[in-house]
């Protein structure tokens, strides 16, 4: 039985090693990691909502069930109400929605009218160079910029993609038409909730 | 478990549509290693598949029921993994050598050269850790067993296949006139660009 | 520094880390398969080419083979008689001498000989052959693409400006890979003869030999010459061909010299000649009337 | 000292990983879309490779050969892991791109080939030299395929945010390059104009001779 302890026993030694290490490592990234994030996401909604001072994170689930289901081919991550000086100002849907070299996170500003204030991408991992247009090009997401109240689909793909990025074009009107229906379904309703 | 349609929509959109080897370019070093001819090619593929089914199953029930209900698979999951598919590998090599010798011979060889498979560790953990799986399937935010099987046998014979194609062109290879500069690797590297040409060609069918 | 978070951490990664070492030793133990230390120094033993002379897929398992005493001693064809000394060493078994044998070509075309049509596809005497049996006119000539070349794994040929493949008797192991990958290897272009062959004949058409010599200028024309002068009755010329007979051949050369179309060559391991530049360079090549033994 | 540099210079030129082994071509081909990426990977590299060296051959006497694999595996996996997560943190953007091909460090042949064909069998010193000259070599082939993806394929080289060097506007950049085939295609050029380069090295020398 020795002989097997002598394999053992330094592989054992190993990675207990490792383990200590790795988890030093982690706990001292960990919160800088949590931080970037928030950070990330902090630049994101600012981007869209500029004059917000605040965002609200709505928890209520059976709200965000409900607008999952409206949302689909989209997934929905966070739904944000924006209020400058406790007056809310509008909202901001944080989505999930797939491009050409998958998921794209995508946050759409909405006025308290509905109408669209501003996109932005929160991270995606498309090709440098022709799927990362859709960032890199200022028209692209500005055009989705003052689409009326209630906006429908078809609105949003009446709006020109980039050649040669489809995909990724199309996994951005696929945020914006989400975030519209979302509006006309829920947030239309809950108007009155936050006063 | 998703419905049918989708699993088969798993496993074609795993096997070609987002082909490992040709599109998204992990596992390259036995792909050139080992293309030379065609029984290593086509023994190597075997292995491959072997070896990836059993991994990734290893390491779906590692992250189930070790690495998740202790919360410290976000930085562990690298050295976990790994040691498992090292493991796993030394151990069929072993067992293989026991059991069958013929099996052993047509197929043991290669099972070394599977440690340092870059496929094999990519599609292990994209099937065990959530987060990690990219396709354009909207399946829940981790895999089932059943997906992740269905999903690691796509790519292991999308691997395969690719292998074995790209060894039948480089065995034509060796017969046609190539200037001497280009000779051996650099006409090898062209073929596969144009190979993969072709399955980059592939990429949105199904909407995958 | 959440130590639980550090804990934890240690805990799992100990237990994947015992649990794999602990199967992998155990595994080692039961599934440990008792290797033949012998196949494994005959293996050492052998050239390690796996050129599949010895008709096994590889030295390991030629290894096997003469370890179980399956296959002779001097199985190893390529590695010749410091092989079979060496594997006869391990074995303890007594060496017995190996026929060693060399590869020759039996044809002087080259760019001399006829085109039929000109030839311009893949470069390789099997895709050559097969298009209404290659561009020579001649039915047996060389084709002159190399498979041979490429083929021999220790080296041995390497083709020279007239498009033959020039065979080095000293590198040349009698593996006999070349003979099977030429096309026309079977009529005998090229033939396995004894390691020390004094001499031998650049032609191996069986054809009339008037059509003969308007195919190819170097061809044998079945004039009986050599078959007169040669002192040891070892030539004849057996179905309008010269064929060398190597149990009588002295290497006295006098064919060489008295051949009209010059196509018999000095060729094989013998001392003073070096094969590689007496091909086709005809009697001047010839150093010294040799005499070696029979 | 000689001993030290000839075993960095073995790894910059005659056995450098990439085009003389072929070997670790994963990365090295989907990352080179942006030199910036490029650089970060062949950092990455350089760190891993220098550091699991080290350790290899510190404990070389101590590890038993049967499980030197699984040792060794684990000692890169976990320097693979401080790598990711120290991008993860410091260099969020670059780590958004480089994602998959952290972790698949891991695997990468030139590191555990190392390890076991040169670590596990010299001094610490010359593995810190093997490691530099293979990591080097990895990085100088790496950063100029980048360099050549991204300024013929989208006619500039940006810096984070700032634009190193760029193309005369009218230049329509063919977005192959920044593709996969395309990879291979500059790659397959590059092995070419290397062996070209080496013949003439070598013809001058021995005209020289």
């Amino acid at each position: 039985m020795n002989s097997a302890m002598k394999l053992i026993v330094p592989v054992l030694v190993t990675c207990v090693v490792a383990a200590t290490g790795l988890s030093l490592t982690y706990s001292l990234t960990a919160p800088k990691i949590a931080e970037q994030d928030r950070l990330a996401e902090e630049r994101s909604l600012k981007a869209v909502l500029p004059e917000a001072d605040a965002f609200g994170c709505i928890e209520d689930t059976a709200v965000i069930e409900q607008a999952q289901a409206v949302a689909d081919p989209v997934q929905i991550i966070d739904m944000f109400q924006a209020t400058e000086g406790g007056k809310p100002i509008g909202w901001a849907v944080k989505v999930s929605s797939r491009g050409y070299g998958g998921p794209m996170i995508v946050v759409v500003g909405l006025d308290t009218s509905g109408s669209t204030t501003g996109v932005s991408i929160l991270s995606m991992n498309e090709t440098p160079g022709l799927g990362t247009k859709v960032q890199t090009e200022p028209w692209f997401l500005e055009q989705f910029i003052g689409l009326p109240g209630g906006y429908t689909d078809g609105d949003v793909r009446a709006l020109d993609a980039i050649s040669g990025s489809t995909r990724s074009s199309n996994g951005i009107r696929n945020a914006v038409a989400a975030a519209g229906r979302v509006y006309a379904e829920i947030l239309f309703e809950m108007e009155g909730v936050s006063e | 478990m998703s419905t049918v349609s989708q699993l088969a929509l798993l496993f074609i959109g795993a096997a070609l549509v987002n082909n490992i080897l040709l599109t998204r370019f992990i596992g390259l070093c036995p792909f050139f290693g080992v293309s030379g001819n065609m029984e290593t090619s086509v023994g190597m593929s075997l292995a491959v598949v072997f070896v990836m089914m059993m991994a990734s199953s290893a390491t779906w029930a590692v992250w189930e029921y070790v690495l998740a209900p202790l919360g410290v698979g976000e930085f562990l999951y690298i050295p976990a993994f790994i040691l498992i598919i090292a493991s796993l590998v030394q151990f069929v090599e072993m067992y293989l050598r026991k059991a069958s010798p013929i099996l052993y011979r047509a197929m043991g060889i290669y099972l070394p050269l599977i440690t340092t498979n870059c496929a094999v560790l990519a599609t292990a953990t994209e099937a065990a850790k959530p987060g990690f799986f990219k396709m354009n399937i909207a399946l829940g935010a981790s895999l089932s067993l059943g997906e992740a099987l269905i999903y690691t046998l796509g790519v292991s014979v999308g691997f395969g296949f690719a292998l074995v194609t790209f060894a039948a062109l480089r065995e034509r290879l060796d017969l046609a006139p190539v200037s001497r500069l280009f000779k051996g690797s650099p006409i090898a590297f062209i073929t596969a660009g144009l190979l993969s040409l072709a399955y980059v060609g592939m990429s949105g069918w199904f909407g995958l | 520094m959440d130590l639980m978070l550090i804990a934890k951490a240690i805990g799992a990664l100990a237990v994947i880390g015992l649990g794999t070492s602990a199967v992998l030793a155990t595994a080692a133990k039961r599934f440990h398969v008792e290797v033949d230390p012998r196949i494994e120094a005959v293996a050492a033993a052998l050239p390690g080419s796996n050129c599949g002379a010895c008709g096994n897929a590889s030295c390991f398992a030629a290894a096997e083979g003469i370890a179980a005493g399956e296959k002779p001693v001097n199985a190893c064809v390529a590695g010749g008689q410091k092989v079979a000394d060496a594997i006869a060493l391990i074995l303890g078994a007594e060496a017995c001498a190996t026929a060693a044998v060399i590869s020759a070509r039996h044809c002087g075309g080259g760019i001399a000989a006829v085109r039929s049509y000109t030839y311009s596809g893949v470069t390789s005497c099997a895709a050559a052959s097969r298009l209404a049996g290659g561009p020579l006119a001649c039915s047996a000539g060389c084709l002159g693409f190399g498979d041979c070349a490429r083929a021999c794994p220790f080296g041995a040929i390497s083709m020279d400006e007239r498009g033959l493949p020039v065979i080095d008797p000293v590198k040349c192991t009698g593996c006999g890979i070349c003979v099977r990958e030429c096309p026309r290897g079977h009529i005998t272009l090229l033939e396995m003869v004894p390691e020390a062959a004094p001499v031998v004949v650049r032609c191996s058409a069986h054809d009339k030999v008037k059509g003969r010599k308007a195919n190819c200028s170097m061809c044998c024309i079945a004039c009986k010459k050599c078959e007169k002068e040669c002192p040891s009755d070892a030539i004849h010329v057996i179905d309008m061909l010269a064929v060398v007979d190597y149990d009588k051949c002295t290497g006295c050369g006098t064919c060489v010299a008295v051949c009209p179309q010059k196509c018999i060559d000095l060729y094989g391991r013998v001392e003073g000649v070096d094969a590689v530049v007496a091909d086709g360079a005809g009697p001047e090549s010839q150093a010294a009337p040799l005499q070696v033994g029979a | 000292m000689s001993e030290w540099m000839r075993v960095f210079r073995q790894g910059l030129s005659v056995e450098n990983p990439l085009t003389v082994l072929m070997i670790g071509l994963c990365a090295t081909l989907a990352v080179s879309t942006q030199f910036q990426n490029a650089l970060f990977m062949g950092l990455a590299v350089i760190f891993v490779l220098t550091m699991s060296n080290v350790l290899v051959s510190l404990f070389r006497r101590v590890i038993p050969d049967q499980v030197r694999i699984p040792i060794f595996i684990v000692v890169i996996a976990s320097f693979v892991t401080i790598v990711d997560l120290v991008m993860k943190a410091y260099v969020p953007s670059v780590y958004q791109v480089l994602g998959i091909w952290i972790p698949l460090i891991v695997v990468n042949c030139i590191i555990l080939g190392r390890a076991e064909a040169f670590a596990y069998r010299n001094g610490v010193g010359l593995s810190i030299a093997d490691g530099l000259g293979m990591g080097t070599g990895y990085w100088i082939v790496i950063a100029l395929l980048a360099v050549i993806r991204e300024l013929f394929g989208t006619g500039k080289i940006v810096w984070f945010e700032s634009t190193l060097i760029s193309l005369p506007a009218g230049y329509a950049p063919p977005s192959l390059l920044l593709l996969f085939p395309g990879a291979f295609f500059v790659f397959a050029f590059m092995i070419a104009g290397a062996r070209l380069i080496n013949e003439r090295f070598e013809a001058r020398k021995e005209g020289a001779a």
